[in-house]
Parts: C-alpha cells; structure tokens; sequence
C-alpha cells in the first residue's frame, strides 16, 4: 500500500511558564508513523495521553504554548511530496480542506454560533469550487442527504440542532471537497449510542466512497473495532503498540493495551474484571525508563532505566515493552 | 418492614426499590429522562404529578429539618468527579462538614470528624493521610469520585443515586469505580442508582435495569435477563448499538 | 415569533418596574430639598426692591397659590404619576408659569446630539481598535494606540475635560470651550451654522471618547484574545479561512454580543459622565439643566429631568435588550 | 492570597507595575502622618512659590506647601475610595450572591432594585443630596451615599458568576454536605467570585474617587478636608491654572493619574488573572 | 471664534453674571418667570423715574430724573408724592410714554399679587392717577419720606410698564413679553434660544429716549453673554471676544493685568477693582446665643487678622472698613473720614481692662506688604491719600487676650484649649460661606474659622450652594459672609439698607427674613435713629449726622463685623472700545449688570475704524 501520510521522529512539546513555574510538557515525544491512502488509521489511548497533540502536529495546527521540538511530517498529495513544518503559511493554507480536512476534538462546538450554517459552507469552501453559488448549493444539499440531514438545516443556526446533527453537520463540511487526508478527533464522543453507531457508519461509507485517508482518534476501544483498519496505542506521549485491528484485540502485546482490551466489561460476560490501579503519569515530569512502568503489572529492573524503544515484532505490528521484546535493543 | 421506596418521576415512570441492598441501573438514550429522575430522587426538582416516598412515607421537603433528614438517607454521587469539588478548597472539608452536619447528637468536635471521614474513606480504598489537606487538583480523577463516594457514605445513607459516575473518567479508573460499588452494596447494604449510558458496565454491575426512552420506561427486570435477551425493540437497538470492544469484524 | 413577543413583553414590563422604581427614588428625594421654590422666587423678587413682612407674607401666599403647591407629599406623589400619565411633565417653579416639558425640550436634543454621537464614535472606534489589536497582537501601531487609550481611561471625566479646555481653549487657543455654537450666530439653518455647532461639540465630544473608547478597547481586546482561541475560529483558521473573514465574521461577530449587553448596562454611566461634560464645557444640554434646577429648587423640573433620563436610559436598555436575540441567536426567548 | 500576588508580581508586568505605583502612593499616604504642617491650616507659607529645593512641588496660593497638603489629600482620597469601594462590595456581594443562588422570585425582587439604581441619574442625585443635607453631609455620609449608588452594575456581575456556580456540582456536593446557604455563599461562592470583587473593587474606586473629585471641583463637599478634588477646587477658585501657578493642579492631577493608573494596571490584571485563557494567550504573544 | 453674524468692531460685548438664563424667551421682568434680568432688559430697554448712580454720574449729579422731569415733590406730612414727567419720550414700537403708563404699572401690579412689585406698591400706595399726561399723584397709606425709592434705580427700580401691550393681555402673570417693547435706547435685536446671549440694537429713533439728553449711544449692538466660570472669561477677554468682565478672581485680574495690553480696570494700579457699594461683613444670627450677646461678637471680632483675611481673600486687593458703611468714593468723604478721630478715641471694656481696639495704620501696612512683592511692586501706590482710597483707613488690631476676657465675660470658659459655652459645652461655630459663586468671600470666611479655630473655638466654614435662599433668608445659619449693608453709593443717604433694619421688620424665627437685615439684630436706639430719618427728606443734611449715630452705635454692639468693600474685579478691554468709566473719569460703575451702566453707551467710543 502507497504511504499518503509519513511522521517521523516527531517530537512536540508545551513549553509553558505559568506564574513562577516552568513547565515543559512533553505531550508527543519521538513519535514514527506512517498512514497509507485509503487506510483508516485509529490512535487510542487514555485521556491527556497527546493523541490530540499528536495529531494537531500532523495537521500543522501547532499554536503556542506547543512547539514542534523536531521530526517530519510529510505528506503525499496530489503524487507530490509536501512536507508540512517545511512550508509556507500561505502554501500550507493552500493545503487545509481541499486536500487536508481536520474535524478537532469537541466537533459539537466547531461551527460558528451566531451565523446561519450555510456561512461556514460558504467559507470553508466555496472559494476551493469554480462554480456559481446556486450550483454550489445544490452540491451541499446532495451531500448532505447522503449524510441523512435535511438540506433546510443550512438555514439554521448551529445552537438549533442537536449534538448528534451538529457533528454531521461538522464532518459534512470536513468531506465536501473529497480531500484525500481526513483527521477526525473523538468525533462521536458525549453522542448517545445509538447515534454514534450511525455516525460512524457514515464515516466508513463515504470514506470507502472517496477513497481517502482517515486518522481517527478515541479512547473508545468498541468505536476503534468497528471502524479502524490499524490501531496506535498511546501512552503518555508515545506510541506503544501498532497492529492491525484484529490482531490488536485479539492478541494484545503491550500490557498496557492488555489491560485497555481486557478489562472492558462486555454484555453477556459476567466474569469480574480487574481494575488498573495507580494514575496516568504527569507529562510534565514522566517517570524514568517505560512509562508504563509503574502501573504496570510485568515490570522489571531495565523498564526504570531505559526506554523500550518501538520495535517491529511482526509485520505491520510494533510494540514497545521490554517484556515483548526482551532488553537487547 | 421499613416499608418500600416507592418512586415515581415525571412521565408516569414508577419503580421500587425492595428493602433488599441492590444495584438499580437506568439507561437509555440522552435525554430520555435519567437525570431528571436522578435529580426528582435526590429532591432537588418537584414532580409536577406523582409522589417520592421514601420509607413508607411521602416525602415533603418544606423545612431545613427536613432537608437534611431526607440527605441522611439518599446521597448523591456526582458525574465529573474534577467539579465535583470546589477547587479552591481542600478535598476533605467535604468530609468533615457533611461528618459534622449529619451526625445525631451532638455535633462532633474535629477528632471524631476525621474519625468517621477515616472511616469512610477506608470504604472506598483510601485513608485519611492520602487525602488530608489535598486540593482536587492534587488528586487523580479515580481518587477524587472515591473520595466523592466517602462522603456521600458518611451519613450512613440507605441509598446513593449516581448519574453517570464514570463517564468522565478514564477507561483505565472506570472499573476502579465499578468495582467499588459491588462492594459498597454487599460490604455496606447500600442501594445505588446507577445512571449510565454504558450497557456494558451495566449488565457487568447492577441486579436490575431499567431502560428509558423519552422519559418512560420501556423495559425493566434483571439486569443481565433484560441484556442477554431484550425484549422490547429499543432496547434490543440499544443493544446493538453498542460497540463491542472486541473485533467483531464490523468495520 | 409568539414567544419572541412574550419575551418582549416582559422585558417591558421589567422596563415599567425599573421606571417606577427609579422614579419613585428620585420624586421622594427631590422633595426633601430644603430649597422652597416660592422663597426662592421671594428672594429673586426682594432682591429688585425693598419690602416689608406684611408684602412678604402676601407674596408668599399667593405664589402659593399660583404654583399649586398645596397637599401632602403623597397627595403630591400621586398627582404627580396622574399626570405624568398625560405626558404633563407640570410648570416649572423657577420659570413659572412655562411648562417643564418646553424647557426641556429645549434641551434635550443638545444631550441627545452629543450622547449618541459620542457614545457612537466611542463604541465603534474602541470596539474597532480592540479587536483588531487583539487579533493582531503584535503590531506596533495597534499597540501605541491602544496604550494611549488606556492610559486615558483611568481619568476622571472632568479632569480630562478641563485638561483639554486648558490645553485648547488657553495654551493653544484654536477650539471653542463654551456653549454650543457662537454667540450672535445666526440660527437659521446653514452650512455655517452646523459648522458651528460641530465645531462647538468637539472638545466635549472628544473628551467622552477619548475616557470612553478606552474601557470599550479594552474589554474587546481581551474578549477577542480569548475568542481566537474558541473552537470555532480555530476550527476556522484549520479550514483555511481568509483572516480578514475571520476577524470580522466570526471574532468581531460573536464579541459584539457581550459588548452590546455592555452598552445597555454603561449607558447610565455614560449619561453621567454627559452631565460633567456639559457643565465643563457649557455646553447647552439637560445636564446643565439640571444642575440649575437643583440649584433653583425646581423640584417638578429636577424630577421631569430626572424622569426623562431615567425613561430614556431605562429605554435604551430596554431597546438593547430585545435586539440581543437578533444579534446572539443562542439568547432563549422563552 | 499572597501566592496570588507573587505569581502576579513575577509574572506580570502590568500587575508589577501597578504595584509599584501603588506603593508610591502608599507611601505618599505613609508620609502625610508626618506633615510638618496642620492639614487644613492656611496662609502659613509665602504663597505661589514654584517648586524649588525647599518647597518641592511648591506652594499654593493660600500659602500651604503643595508636597504636605498632597500627602493628606491623597490619603483622604484614598480612604474615601477604599470606604467606598467596601460598602458597595459588600452590597453587592450580597445582592450578587443572594440573587445568582436563590433565583426565582428573590432574584428579580433584586434585580429590579438593581436595575432601578442603575439607571438613576446618580451625579445629580449626589448634588440633590449635598442640597438636603448641607453640612451635616460628612464624608461618612458621602461614603454612604455613593456605595448605595455604586454596587448596581457589580452585583449583575456578581450574580451571572453565581447562577454558574450555583450549577457547578460542587455547589450539589455542598449542599449534600449539609452546609447552610449561608455558609455555601460565604464558604464556597465567595473565593470564587473575590477575584472579581477584587478587579471590580478598583473601578469602583476610580469611579467613586473620579465623582469626589467631579463634586469637589465643583464646590458640593466640604471644602475643610483636603482631598484631590478640594486641591482642585481650591486651584481653580484661584485661577491657578490661568495665573501660571500649574504646580499647584499638575500636582494632585498627576498624583491622581498614578493612583488611578495603578489602581487599573492592578484591576486589569488581576481580570487576567481571572481567565485562564488570557494567561495563555500572553504567552502567545 | 470670528463666526457671528454682527460686525464686531460695532458691537460691545458684556458678561450677564446670572449666567445661562433658564427660560430665555421670558422678558415680563414684572414677572420672576425664569427669565434674566441683567441681560441687556433692565441696562438698555427699561427705564423709570430717577437714578441714582454708585459714582459720581454724568453731568456732575449722581441724581438723574429720568423719565420724570424734576426731583419728586412730597407734601408736608410725606402722604403725597406728585412726578411731573419728560414729554416727547416713545416706546420703540412708537407709542408716546405718558403718565398713563405710570399709573398702569401701579395699578396693574397692586391689582395682580405675584408680580414683582405687587406687594410693595399694595403696602404703600392709597391710590394713584394721572392729573394730566405729565403728572402723577401718589397718595400713600402712611407717611413714607422714601418712596420714591422704590422707583429710583440703584442696581434697579419699579420699571414702567407699556400700557398699550399688556391691556391687551388676559393674564400679565403668564404673559411672556417676547419681543418687548422698549423704553431705553436699545431693543431686543436676537437671543439664544440657550439662555447664552442677548443681543440689543440701538433704536434708530434712539434721541426719543431718555438717554439721548447724554448724547447718542456709540456701540450699535450690545451682547450680554454668559462666558463660564472665570477662567473662561479671562481666556475670552484675553482673545478679545468679551469687552467686559462683570467679575473675576484677583488672580485672573491679575493675569489679565500681566497678559493683555488692551486691559483697563477702576483702579490703574492695585487694587484695580471697584468697590461695590455693599459691604462684605461676618453676619451673626443676632437671634441665637450665643450671638446675642455684643461681648461674644465684639471678642470674636477681635481674633481677625485683617490683614491676612485681605491677603486671602483678595490678595490684598480690597478696601478694608471698620465702619458699617462700604468705603465707596462717597462714603470716604462722607463718613469715613469724618468719623476717624472718633474711631481713635473708641474704647471697650472687657470687663477686665479697658482697650482702644482701632488700628488705624492697617491700611498702610498692607501697601507696605503688598509693595515688598514683585509682582506688585511698582502698582501700589505711595500717596498716603491714595492708598487710603485704595485700602481704607484702619481696622480693629488683634487683641486675643482681650476676647479672652470678653468671653469670659460673656460666661464662656477655657478649658483644655477649648472654649466652653457657659452652659459648658464646646464652642462651635459654623461659618457659612457662598462656594464657588463668590470664592473671596469663601477665602475669607475659611480663614477667619480656621483663625477663630486656632483661639480654641471649633470653627468651622461650610459652604451653601445657595448662601441667600438656603441660609440668610431663613436665618439657618450661626455666622455667614455676605453683605446686609448696602448704599445708594453716590448719595450719603442710609435709608436704602437702614430702614429694612428697624425691628418692625425682624422676623420670629425659623421665619423668612425680610431683605437686608440679615442678621436680625433688634435695638431700640436703632429704631429711635430710623424713625427719625423717616421723618426728613432725601437730602436734608441732618441724615449724614443720623448716619453717623448709626456707625458709632453699630461700632459699639457689632451685630455684623464690617470687612471691607465688595470689590469688583471688573475688567474692560479697550480693543474695540474705549472711554470706560474709571477712577479718573467715574461717571458710572463699570459693573454692566447694574442699571446704571447704560451711561457706558454714551460714553464709549469705538477703538477701530469702521
Ligand atoms: N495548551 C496547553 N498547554 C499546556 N499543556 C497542554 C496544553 N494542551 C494540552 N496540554 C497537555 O498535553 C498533554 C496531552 O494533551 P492532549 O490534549 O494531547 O491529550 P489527549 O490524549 O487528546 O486527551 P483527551 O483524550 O482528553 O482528549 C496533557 O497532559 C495536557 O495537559
Ligand atoms: N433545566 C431544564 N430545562 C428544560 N428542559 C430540561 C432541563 N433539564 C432537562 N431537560 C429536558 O428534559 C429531558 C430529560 O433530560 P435529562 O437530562 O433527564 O436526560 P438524560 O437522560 O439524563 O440525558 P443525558 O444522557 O444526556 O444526560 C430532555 O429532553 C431535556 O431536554
Ligand atoms: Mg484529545
Ligand atoms: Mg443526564
């Protein structure tokens, strides 16, 4: 399969200094990867482990307090290379939504208050499309019944539809210019279940449709089994496991994602499952060696020395434990 | 013998605790009612029609002394456990006020405060020293809802309602919390609430279920009868709504 | 539309409350003053000529009489709203028998002028500054001048009007510093007349803005440094939207709505400092008015001034508020 | 508390700077309790002396020494704002906190007193008073007087503040506990919303020490106390400004704008303080 | 500032110290209805029987008939006055003026309560008729000696109103008198309808007024203007858009002095002002203890530092009186002077020891002192009769020993630096003082509380915006600063302020106080001295010898402490005009609100060609 998306190295931090106190937040730190065209590639992970981070860097939404320390993302557009941290802003901006859409983390409050929702299609994309408005419309309003919304919704305001329509109405306006690279933060979470299962339905047909590339991230393991091809686990800034879906629940290797699979209560499955004890490290100050290592249950001397590095132990499967991969490398 | 907990909420939605310590999940889709039930059970809203009884009795909440001998018995366990403290002050204040404000008697000098806030805390995993002079940003999300559930334990309460306790916590805390209130039920005889949109942790906690749907009850009985075989049509959609942490091949 | 007309209704009623209320303040303190409007016009009156007690007493009597000043203060009170209820503001007892409302209505539309010309200019201008200087937060010029303006706001409206009369009217004498227009002009409408009178209104015009806009500047600036980082304008610049776009229709757009609400709860404030401005600079509006009539004891034209502003800025309000939905479509008007 | 104020102070250039203004005029107010000089004594000094070595900013024309008379008005001044400021604080906290948590039928009892205030004419209402009280109008009773005119607009601010945390689940939690409305305003509420009480502390001060000088200028107090607005009054009665005597304004005039100028760097910055977001955005920049 | 549709060179512009005119459409002056007075209605377009003027007047008499052609005739007993009037004078809409008009204005005012000389007339006056269109026959009630006084214009007078206009109105009380009808040699050309300015223009048929006997007035317009607080009028006549400063502070005097060339003022040099024929004194409320009592006046007289309330108040620039008549040109000649030596002999007694408490080199020292300044250095006077014109004569030395044992006296006792009220408590006084209206007289009253504050007194001055209505007309006051003396000023006849002084007219208290007698001082002897005024004419000399018992018997029981003059800081610019009046030619005040100065318009010649 053809790379479209390839990071290395990537290193990003939140260099904050808050009144008196200095603080450096290492939010993604010596992250690789690489998506290829047409793959959905799913980041999962606990809360404030970077997977929004990691991906604001990919889409060079970087602002202060984050900084890019170092690491590449390069993109394959158009068969051309682009490398995004190389670029410049206009050049960069020439990229957002016809090639590169990103629907960021809280996609329920993304879509300008006080104006009609037909502005934002106005803004975000009428400019990309050399047609008139009134063709440019009809356009909308076809995509948006595929989507199951009602074009009339154009002429109301965001605050008038629900949650669950606001984000359709958000991932709507992130694929009505069919761009190859779409970047999707948690953009079913807070919907109630049954909504998030069309919606993500959704997702997957018109990604089918239009071919394109998909990062999606969540913490939510049954949102990944369904929709993602390939899974990152994240943990506290770095990935730790990547496998294809199947073989990730199905055979967990790190013990982190062991117990993010294993500890999930399912429906018809009364077995009592175990509780993962301590909190998630403080990015500011990580502990030494593996992150992992002081919740984790197969911890040893090495892991809080070194840091196991992400090693391939199978194809298409990476993980990062020293219990894996033996303290060799 | 104490007589039963009759409850009953805005759209004709009657149910019963027994006197039994039980697990009672509701679930449904948003907005379907769950926490405007919550909050007719904690006395927080009127029911427009219908009444709250509690131990064989109507309840009418005029007077502050009534107020509080309702909060005696039905406590609270709130859903975002990083608001449900005040961050500018100290964790423990909660402990010893509702410590202080619900004892029988006389109210209790500073040393038996701690005592029963140790005392509680030892219910839910912690001591006191862990907690002590702690402000809520100096503790984990699992900590501060354990922390939250002392409290609420304190004044020896016959039930806990919790709306949505875990959904803000992290998936690696939330069976943490689970775990707790199977124990709290058989260590203490304590009825809880449990308010969820998670079927899962549902069927894997409570004894019974109740499944709303725009503010009425669709179905109801034993938890894991109802979720191993729903019966009626929403909640068999409910149920196939649920993501299945597991690669069923879905996608 | 029905529920919009249900919250109108009762902003207006909240509207008649805030009026009653206000009034009733201002009747029962007006009435305390110990200045007696018929000893005030005895005064003016001996003043021109000698006169003994028993002339006194009957000139006492019958301006009595003639400015109808009979009954308690309650019977006063509820005359007063009964004819309030016509529109008769009353005769005014230091200009007896001329109506309240005719030197009122002279006045007025002075205040009116330099209120909202002013108050205009101050709310555009700071609004304007403001954001753009907390859009683009590192240029220079923004920076400058939003700094003047602030270093202006902290000082006293008169301070700042007397300081520009000193510096434009003595110093460097190149701007009228008394009145509205020249004296002797001629007030048939022209070209030259409304020269004028804008001539005339600069320096206290300039001196509301120049206190004013600061305040404005500053609560802009500091709502858009923080709407910049909503998720709706980031999610904006994501999709490549034009940044003079964004500024205006999504940053300058959804800052106006608290800035408008602002406007409805300063406008009190503002009308005060019109007051000091109007008596610094002489300039011919109620506000000077006003202080005249307190002087003179005029309590029925203190009160109808006072009526008036509290009507009007109670309206303005009231205005205000039933356009916010229209401005912030999230506003429930249920 | 005190963390608050050294975080600002490191961290904050406009809080810094303010509070160096605002010490320059504490120590203004320090020194004029050891004035040479009684405060309201007159004609003692030759007069209309410029600023020299021994008279620093002066002399008036009534023959005070500017540096003395300005130490005493500023401190007047000050304490009048700060009397002010507090009382209305304390009305408006408690009409704020009182409406925002008990809602319904008390909350727009409050309001429509709130609003009413609000729009009352209030410089011509002080003068009105000035008119009925006379000389029994002190300055206890101006402080009076204009804090029961003051607190409208900050206890709206108060009370939108307090209807969001009484939402907050910490205010359940609270309730929950037992603890009285009382002791949940006081206990709970009331550190929330003392940051704002704080800022809005500040422009209450500079409006009310801006209205004292307004009514002092223009002869509506008592002309004995020397304060900002008295040294102006006392200026402008004897055309200082006119007759080249402009120490005698620029002084307390440029007093009064570091006061002022450091009361708003103070207030402005503790408002940022308030938002989180803003403290991001400064690094930003 | 040259936007104004009248060419400047011919129009003299005036301040109107009333300020902004509340309802500047009304021009019923026989009405109190809101209108102004001093605008230009009472100086140019009114007029009736006599003036009197402050100064020496023109054509050698500070006694004018004006619209009458003689002096008035009284009978034996003073019940009848009979005016023979000018023929040949029109109203400017060209109606002749007749005795008509005289008795109209009687009668009208008599017949409708509320007007403004309503109630003097109905007291006085029996009946009154025109025996033939010059004449005019007054019957009175009881005898009056003065009654012509009420229509002899000092500051101003009954004015004759147009008959042919308001019999035509239904209700003169509410009749505005817009466009009025003049008698003077002006009529109303515009006003702001602000209340701003009031712009007169000389009536083309201006030799059929009373004035033309002058000569024709010079300027063609003539603007009464409000310029703001004395700042804005010394910046307005420094730019030369204001030719008269009715009143300044000394300071701007001062600065006007220093900064313009074109400045002309009464005096040349020091004290430029002109001294007002009223006199600025410390009025007690003769009513209330302890006030009541002479001993306690006369200690607290004795704990003023004149010389210092003079270098407060008017930096020196006033013209100081012991006596109880303001120091005006005539009042010097005709009392001050005369009444020196006795001033001299004058003792009190303390009870303790006896003293001469007068000083009277007081006058001297403070040219001395004032000529030791640069700034005035060269103004002051050296000519011992100049300076005593300048500064008055004398005052009373600071005795503090000897108001100790007045008070003493007087019951009071000291006690830990504090005076004690006889019935023990503290001694408090508060001096009331007019603001920023008239901030000399503040300046004054401050200092003497804060040197009655150093004696152990807790004095305190307190100002109120409206000093006349608020506190003497109701007698809500302890100790004021105003004036409750005032004189015709060019004629020695006390009769103006002194018969309103008699204790028939006293008012209970916590009533309204008839005009003048502020201090509501009753005394017998006073009476008896009144009582025979009455009983002579005008100018029967046998006044100025009753005058002079009033002076010695004031001087003695002290009901207010005499300060000085009320001098005017009246500032004329000679840009456009010249020919004002001064010390050198005195034929009026130069203040331009008083009746009088319509003299000025005779006078004046324009400084510019046209
Ligand atoms: N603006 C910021 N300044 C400083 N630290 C930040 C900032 N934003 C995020 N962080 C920190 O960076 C870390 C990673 O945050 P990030 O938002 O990437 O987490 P996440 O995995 O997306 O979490 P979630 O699942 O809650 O969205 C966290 O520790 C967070 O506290
Ligand atoms: N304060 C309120 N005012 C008006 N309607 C309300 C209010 N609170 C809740 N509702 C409405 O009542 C219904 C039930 O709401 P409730 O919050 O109980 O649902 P829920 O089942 O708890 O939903 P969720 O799962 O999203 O928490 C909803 O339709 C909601 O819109
Ligand atoms: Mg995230
Ligand atoms: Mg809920």
């Amino acid at each position: 399969m053809e790379n479209l998306v390839e990071i290395q190295n990537l290193k990003a931090y939140y260099r904050a200094f808050l009144y008196g106190v200095d603080r450096e937040v290492r939010a993604v730190d010596d992250i690789s990867l690489t998506i290829g065209r047409g793959e959905v590639y799913g980041l999962a992970g606990e809360s404030s482990s970077g997977k929004t981070t990691l991906i604001k860097t990919i889409a060079g939404a970087i602002r202060p307090p984050l900084r890019v320390v170092s690491g590449n993302v390069k993109f394959h557009f158009g068969g051309g290379t682009q490398d995004i941290y190389a670029m410049k802003p206009e050049e960069r901006m020439a990229l957002r939504w016809k090639h590169l859409s990103y629907i960021m983390q809280g996609s329920m409050n993304v879509l300008n208050p006080v104006r009609r929702i037909r502005h934002s299609f106005t803004d975000f994309a009428f400019r990309h499309m050399k047609v008139s408005k009134a063709i440019f419309f009809e356009k909308v309003a076809v995509h948006l019944q595929r989507l199951k919304l009602d074009p009339h919704l154009l002429d109301a305001y965001p605050h008038e539809l629900s949650g669950g329509m606001r984000q359709r109405m958000t991932i709507a306006l992130a694929t009505i210019l069919t761009p190859e690279f779409i970047i999707a933060d948690e953009p079913t979470t807070a919907l109630d279940v049954i909504v998030q299962r069309d919606v993500l339905t959704m997702i997957r047909d018109i990604q089918r449709e239009m071919g394109s590339s998909f990062l999606f991230v969540t913490h939510d393991m049954g949102v990944h089994a369904t929709v993602s091809d390939r899974i990152g686990i994240v943990y506290a800034g770095r990935l730790v496991e990547e496998a294809p879906t199947a073989k990730l629940f199905n055979m967990p290797l790190h013990p982190y994602t062991q117990h993010l699979v294993g500890s999930l209560p399912k429906i018809g499955d009364p077995s009592t499952r175990p509780s993962l004890e301590g909190r998630p490290p403080n990015l500011a100050m990580p502990p030494e060696g593996c992150r992992f290592h002081p919740r984790c249950p197969k911890r040893m001397e090495i892991c809080s020395q070194k840091v196991p590095p992400l090693v391939t132990v199978a194809p298409e499967r990476r993980v990062a434990c020293f219990a894996v991969t033996g303290d060799q490398v | 013998m104490l007589g039963r907990r009759l409850i009953t909420a805005v759209n004709d939605v009657s149910f019963e605790l027994g006197d039994e310590p039980e697990i009672l999940s509701i679930v449904g889709e948003s907005g379907s009612g769950k926490s405007t039930v919550a909050a007719m059970i904690l006395g927080q809203t009127e029911p427009s029609e219908g009444a709250l009884q509690f131990a064989g009795k109507t309840v009418a909440i005029h007077s502050r002394a009534e107020r509080t001998a309702f909060m005696k018995e039905v406590q609270p366990v709130l859903q975002n456990p990083f608001e449900a403290f005040n961050p500018l002050k100290r964790v423990d204040r909660y402990l010893f006020e509702t410590a202080r404000n619900f004892s029988a008697g006389k109210r209790p000098d500073r040393q038996q405060a701690e005592k029963m806030a140790d005392a509680a805390l030892h219910h839910v995993g912690l001591t006191l020293e862990e907690v002590k002079g702690r402000f809520p940003h100096e503790l984990s999300g699992g900590q501060l809802q354990r922390v939250a559930i002392a409290r609420a334990l304190i004044p020896q309460p016959r039930l806990l309602v919790a709306d949505e306790p875990v959904s803000m916590v992290d998936a690696s805390l939330r069976m943490a919390i689970v775990n707790l209130f199977g124990r709290l039920k058989s260590e203490l005889g304590l009825s809880i609430i449990y308010i969820t949109h998670d079927l899962a942790t549902a069927y894997y906690v409570s004894d019974n279920i109740i499944i709303m749907r725009k503010g009425e009850i669709v179905e109801r009985g034993r938890a894991r009868t109802v979720l191993d075989d729903p019966q009626h049509e929403y909640s068999r959609a409910l149920k196939d709504a649920v993501l299945a942490a597991d690669f069923s091949g879905v996608g | 539309m029905t529920s919009y007309l249900i919250f109108v209704l009762k902003r207006f009623g909240q509207f008649l409350l805030v009026v009653f209320l206000g009034v009733t303040i201002t009747f029962f303190v007006t009435h305390l003053t110990p200045i007696d409007p018929v000893e005030e016009s005895i005064g003016a009156i001996t003043q021109m000529g000698q006169s003994d007690p028993n002339a006194i007493e009957l000139m006492r009597q019958s301006l009595r009489e003639l400015y109808g000043m009979q009954g308690s203060i309650w019977q006063q009170y509820v005359h007063f709203w009964l004819r309030l209820a016509t529109g008769d503001l009353g005769p005014s007892l230091s200009a007896f028998p001329t109506p309240v409302s005719t030197i009122i209505l002279r006045s007025l539309p002075w205040t009116i002028g330099l209120m909202t010309v002013s108050t205009l200019i101050t709310f555009v201008l700071g609004n304007a500054i403001g954001a753009l200087a907390g859009y683009y937060r590192k240029d220079m010029v923004l920076k400058a001048v939003s700094l003047v303006f602030i270093a202006l706001l902290p000082i006293p409206y008169y301070i700042l009007a007397f300081v520009l009369l000193i510096v434009f009217g003595f110093i460097w004498p190149v701007l009228p510093i008394n009145g509205g227009y020249e004296m002797n002009a001629n007030l048939d409408l022209s070209f030259a007349l409304v020269f004028d009178i804008l001539k005339h209104s600069i320096l206290p015009a300039l001196s509301l803005i120049l206190v004013g806009a600061g305040s404005w500047l500053i609560g802009m600036r500091a709502l858009v440094s923080n709407i910049i980082t909503d998720d709706y304008v980031v999610f904006a610049e994501l999709g490549g939207v034009p940044k003079r776009k964004i500024l205006r229709s999504y940053i300058a757009r959804n800052a106006m709505v608290p800035q408008f609400t602002g406007l409805a709860m300063s406008l009190g404030a503002i009308f005060n400092g019109t007051v000091i401005t109007e008596i610094v600079f002489g300039y011919p509006g109620i506000g000077n008015l006003l202080i005249e009539a307190v002087h003179a004891g005029d309590y029925s034209l203190v009160l109808g001034l006072s009526a008036l502003s509290i009507v009007g800025v109670a309206a303005a309000v009231f205005i205000i508020d039933i356009l916010s939905p229209l401005i912030d479509p999230r506003i429930k008007v249920e | 508390m005190f963390t608050i104020i050294r975080d600002l102070a490191r961290q904050n250039m406009e809080f810094l700077c303010g509070l160096l203004l605002f010490a320059v005029i504490v120590g203004f107010v320090i020194l004029s309790y050891f004035s040479p000089y009684g405060a309201t004594d007159i004609y003692l000094l030759p007069p209309d002396m410029p600023p020299d070595g021994e008279y620093w900013l002066g002399t008036t024309s009534r023959g005070q020494d500017v540096f003395w008379q300005l130490t005493t008005a500023l401190r007047n001044t000050l304490f009048f704002g700060i009397g002010v400021a507090f009382l209305s604080r304390i009305i408006s906290l408690v009409v704020g906190l009182v409406a925002g948590y008990a809602g319904g039928a008390v909350d727009r009892v409050l309001m429509a007193i709130n609003d009413s205030v609000m729009v009352i004419p209030q410089f011509p209402l002080l003068i009105l008073f000035y008119v009925v009280l006379k000389d029994s109008m002190t300055w206890t009773a101006l402080i009076v007087i204009m804090a029961s005119l003051g607190w409208s607009y900050d206890a709206r601010l108060i009370r939108s503040v307090a209807i969001g945390l009484k939402s907050r689940p910490f205010t359940t939690q609270s309730v929950y506990s037992g603890m009285t409305m009382r002791k949940i305003l006081v206990e709970e509420h009331l550190p929330y919303v003392l940051p704002i009480v704080f800022a809005t502390t500040m422009n209450n001060m500079i409006w009310s020490i801006g209205m004292e000088i307004t009514l002092s200028v223009l002869g509506f107090t008592d002309i004995e106390t020397p304060t900002m607005g008295m040294m102006i009054y006392w200026a402008n009665a004897h055309s200082a400004l006119i007759s080249g005597i402009w120490w005698w304004v620029a002084a307390p005039v440029a007093v009064i704008v570091i006061l002022f100028l450091a009361l708003f760097l103070l207030s402005m910055s503790m408002n940022e303080y308030n938002d989180p977001r803003s403290r991001l955005n400064r690094m930003g920049s | 500032d040259d936007y104004t549709s009248l060419p400047r060179k011919e129009t003299l512009i005036v301040e109107n110290p009333e300020g902004t005119i509340k309802n500047p459409g009304w021009f019923n002056i026989w009405v109190n209805g809101g209108g102004g007075v001093s605008t230009g209605l009472q100086q140019l377009t009114m007029d009736t029987l006599w003036y009197i003027d402050p100064e020496q007047g023109l054509g050698g008499a500070s006694w004018d008939n004006s619209l009458a052609a003689d002096k008035p005739q009284y009978n034996a007993d003073f019940t009848e006055m009979t005016v023979k009037l000018r023929k040949g004078l029109f109203w400017s809409d060209g109606v002749e003026f007749t005795a008509d008009d005289v008795v109209y204005t009687v009668k009208t005012q008599m017949d409708h309560p509320g007007m403004v000389w309503s109630a003097a007339f109905s007291v006085q006056v029996a009946s009154v008729e025109a025996t033939d269109p010059q004449t005019v026959v007054f019957k009175l009630k009881k005898p009056n000696s003065r009654f012509h006084a009420i229509f002899t214009v000092r500051w101003n007078g009954a004015w004759i109103m147009p008959k042919h206009v308001f019999e035509k109105v239904e209700d003169p009380l509410r009749y505005d008198f817009a466009n009025p009808v003049s008698l003077g040699a002006y009529k109303l050309k515009s006003y702001d309808p602000q209340g701003k300015w009031y712009t007169w223009e000389k009536r083309d048929d201006w030799q059929r007024t009373s004035l033309a006997r002058f000569g024709e007035p010079a300027p063609k317009y003539v603007t009464y203007t409000d310029p703001g607080p004395p700042d804005k009028r010394t910046i307005a006549q420094l730019e030369h858009n204001l030719d008269i400063i009715h009143d300044n502070t000394p300071e701007g005097m001062f600065t006007l002095k220093e900064k313009s060339k074109t400045i002309e003022t009464w005096f040349p040099g020091f004290p430029f002002a002109h001294p007002d024929p009223t006199l600025p004194a410390v009025i007690f409320n003769n009513q209330n203890p302890p006030f009541d009592n002479a001993d306690v006046r006369w200690a607290l007289a004795l704990l003023i530092d004149i010389k210092a309330v003079d270098m407060a108040s008017y930096r020196g620039a006033a013209t100081l009186s012991a006596l109880g008549v303001p120091p005006t040109a005539a009042t010097m000649k005709d009392y001050q002077a005369p009444m020196q030596d006795w001033l001299k002999d004058f003792e009190i007694d303390t009870g303790k020891s006896k003293i001469k408490p007068y000083d009277p080199t007081v006058g001297q020292q403070i040219a001395d002192i004032l000529r030791k300044q640069p700034k005035f250095k060269d103004q002051i006077p050296t000519d011992p009769q100049a300076i005593t014109g300048a500064f008055g004569y004398g005052w009373w030395k600071p005795d503090p020993k000897a108001a100790g044992e007045l008070l003493e006296k007087a019951g009071f006792k000291k006690s830990g630096g504090k005076w004690l009220t006889p019935d023990g408590q503290p001694f408090k006084i508060r001096m009331t003082v007019e603001g920023d209206t008239r901030s000399v007289f503040t300046r004054a009253g401050t200092l003497i509380a804060q040197q009655w504050a150093a004696f152990g007194i807790d004095a305190k001055a307190v100002p109120a915006a409206k000093l006349w209505q608020t506190a003497l007309q109701p007698g809500d006051f302890q100790v004021a600063i105003a004036w409750s003396v005032e004189t015709w000023g060019g004629d020695p006849d006390l009769s103006f302020f002194l018969d309103s002084w008699h204790s028939q007219f006293v008012a209970k208290k916590g009533e309204v106080q008839p005009p003048r007698n502020w201090q509501r001082w009753s005394n017998p002897e006073l009476d008896k001295i009144i009582e025979s005024i009455r009983g002579i004419s005008a100018d029967d000399p046998k006044g100025m010898e009753l005058g002079k018992d009033y002076l010695k018997l004031v001087a003695r029981e002290m009901p207010t402490i005499p300060l000085m003059s009320y001098n005017v800081f009246t500032s004329m610019d000679t840009t456009y005009w010249t020919g004002y009046p001064t010390i050198a030619d005195p034929y009026t005040d130069p203040v331009p609100n008083w009746a009088n100065s319509r003299l000025m318009m005779v006078k004046l010649k324009p400084a510019q060609p046209k």
